[in-house]
């Protein structure tokens, strides 16, 4: 057994426990951070499974972001977790059933990879080969920009479409208001300071993973996630308040990547014979000029999907 | 050179699980809280050296990432303690 | 055996223990955290195809890898959306729980 | 290459490992989350600087190193903040800013 085999057995065992604790846990608080650090090791399979685009997005979405919104979740709901809905497992024959299907279907699975067909399927040759005509040098980049760009499409507005779905969770005597709590800037001032160094820092390290995702790992989604997170951190820290959901700013911010994204789809039937077709002489501008509006919109889409619906008037 | 990163890698990796397993027993707020501190640092410093070890520059990036959204998830958890601790006064 | 075995056994453990938590746990908090768990779990499955699919100077095959970071970033939303939905039940009924007696 | 920066390298990281092997100590053995923390932090950061040191020596290029030193710097800096930040809320009746 080679040390990189039993690196990975060992880091394999470690998400397996990091996640039977999450499931296990009676206290929900101390499962949420279980989760983080379950993303977080999964972070690192990525890197291990030769995919740092996927690693920098487990890392800044999957632990970080998604991390952020369950424990404001969880700490609203600690309220109930004394009441008659404490999180005891039934236990008896039901548990017993389920641990057997469970353990079946994790079985049927493990047996699937096991059988894979050798040598594996793979669509990387017919990547690599087009990659040229997109100007890009990141083949991940490629397949989300050009070659799979309509799914990317698709995405921004289910992003959107969860938008509108949490702000119609609103009630009509708030509507027009702002989202989430109000948070006030802390006394002792280590709250504030902590907000004013990272969230430049954080705010440079976005763009740059933005930028860099042309040619090497990252690109619009990393980049915007990082981002939406600095926004809701200058939000937690008290230093900006969210803004009124209605204010017509934030609706264009919002549109303005789908709108860019969709306007040079259409273009391609002019330009190049087909919707989100670029021609070759223009593809990688065509591919930035898309990106820049919808890595802005991804951004304030995620942040406000953390904030949640709207529920107090401004100023209080 | 490449197998001592990994292996340090791989120690350092352990060492942040066994201090996860006191962490998460809790029983205070503030010992979860320093989950996302360890984890934070120690998984940054694997992923330094997981990116030198197998020759993948980007893997630095996400230590970098990583070190960002760590200090955000404890802002988070530091909120999080705060505001509980005013709703059960 | 290779990293991708060790790793494709170890995401069909990981959809198991999340599909226990989801069928399993009274809380719904903790069925979203479950839910989410076996979707680290799917996408792992997707990398370790990924991983196989290594050809053409490439560490995986970029396909799936793009598909996993679109499925990450609906998840999010979804995860969002179903946050949401429970803050929401929680403040007009004082419990969050999905029992419909009493 | 020559053999010293491979000794170097070796060296700090051997140290840094062992600084991440004190902090988990300190985590298991003492008994109230302040001088947990204490430990905890204090090992840490010296064991990523000592990490990220050895790197240094195997860095290629300007830019590199200085990611390294950027990230240590970040995780420094973040980490002492949130250290205070964790000691206030620890405090049994700390108020709640």
């Amino acid at each position: 057994m080679t040390l990189a085999m039993a690196f990975d057995i060992g880091l394999a065992l470690l998400v397996v426990g990091v996640a039977t604790w999450t499931i296990v846990a009676h206290n929900t608080f101390a499962a949420v951070v279980g989760f983080v650090a379950y993303g977080l090791l999964l972070a690192l399979v990525w890197v291990r499974l030769a995919a740092p685009d996927v690693a920098l997005t487990e890392a800044a979405l999957g632990s970080g972001l998604t991390g952020g919104l369950l424990l404001g979740a969880s700490t609203r709901l600690r309220r109930t977790e004394t009441s008659e809905d404490a999180a005891e497992l039934p236990a008896g024959a039901l548990r017993l059933t389920a641990v057997g299907l469970c353990t079946l279907v994790a079985a049927g699975l493990s047996a699937l990879v096991l059988l894979l067909p050798v040598p594996a399927a793979t669509l990387a040759p017919q990547a690599m080969a087009s990659i040229a005509a997109t100007g890009l040098g990141n083949p991940v980049t490629a397949v989300l920009m050009a070659y799979r760009a309509i799914d990317t499409l698709l995405e921004v507005v289910v992003l959107l479409l969860a938008l509108v779905g949490i702000w119609s969770l609103a009630p009509d005597r708030v509507w027009d208001s702002l989202p989430g709590p109000r948070h006030h800037a802390d006394s002792e001032g280590f709250l504030t300071f902590i907000a004013q160094l990272l969230v430049p820092v954080g705010i440079l390290v976005g763009i740059h993973i933005f930028w860099v995702g042309s040619d090497a790992p990252g690109g619009e989604f990393q980049g915007a996630t990082i981002l939406a997170a600095m926004w809701v951190l200058a939000m937690m820290a008290g230093l900006v308040d969210a803004p009124p959901v209605s204010r017509r700013w934030l609706r264009l911010v919002l549109v303005v990547g789908p709108a860019v994204f969709f306007a040079i789809g259409l273009a391609g039937f002019a330009m190049a014979g087909g919707f989100l077709a670029y021609p070759e002489s223009h593809a990688k501008m065509l591919i930035v000029a898309i990106e820049m509006p919808v890595t802005l919109s991804i951004a304030a889409a995620l942040a406000l999907l953390v904030a949640g619906p709207p529920e107090r008037a401004p100023g209080r | 050179m490449d197998d001592f990163l990994l292996g340090a890698a791989g120690f350092v990796l352990a060492m942040v699980a066994l201090g996860l397993v006191r962490i998460l027993r809790g029983p205070g707020d503030a010992d979860r809280i320093m989950a996302a501190q360890l984890l934070g640092t120690g998984g940054t410093a694997a992923l330094l050296l997981l990116a030198q070890a197998t020759s993948v520059p980007a893997a630095a990036d996400v230590g970098l990432v990583l070190a960002l959204l760590a200090a955000f998830v404890s802002v988070a958890f530091v909120k999080g303690a705060e505001r509980s601790k005013v709703d059960g006064k | 055996m290779t990293d991708a075995t060790v790793y494709g056994v170890c995401s069909a453990v990981l959809v198991g223990l999340g599909l226990f938590g989801l069928i399993m746990h009274p809380q719904p908090l903790r069925k979203i955290l479950a839910f989410n768990l076996i979707g680290g779990g799917i996408f792992l499955l997707f990398g370790v195809v990924a991983r196989r699919g290594a050809a053409a100077g490439l560490g995986g095959d970029p396909v799936p890898q793009a598909l996993v970071i679109t499925g990450l970033v609906v998840a999010f939303a979804a995860t969002a959306l179903t946050v949401a939905l429970l803050l929401r039940l929680f403040e007009e009924t004082g419990r969050a729980t999905l029992r419909s007696d009493g | 290459m020559s053999l010293a920066p491979h000794t170097l390298t070796i060296l700090a990281i051997l140290a840094g490992a062992f600084f991440f092997m004190a902090g988990t100590i300190g985590l298991l053995r003492f008994p109230d989350p302040l001088s947990r923390l204490h430990a905890l932090t204090k090992a840490d950061n010296l064991g990523l600087g000592l990490v990220v040191l050895g790197l240094l020596f195997q860095a290629e290029g300007l830019l590199p190193a200085l990611k390294l030193v950027a990230i240590w710097l970040l995780v420094l800096l973040a980490g002492a903040t949130i250290t205070q930040l964790i000691a206030h809320a620890a405090r049994p009746n700390g108020s709640a800013g």
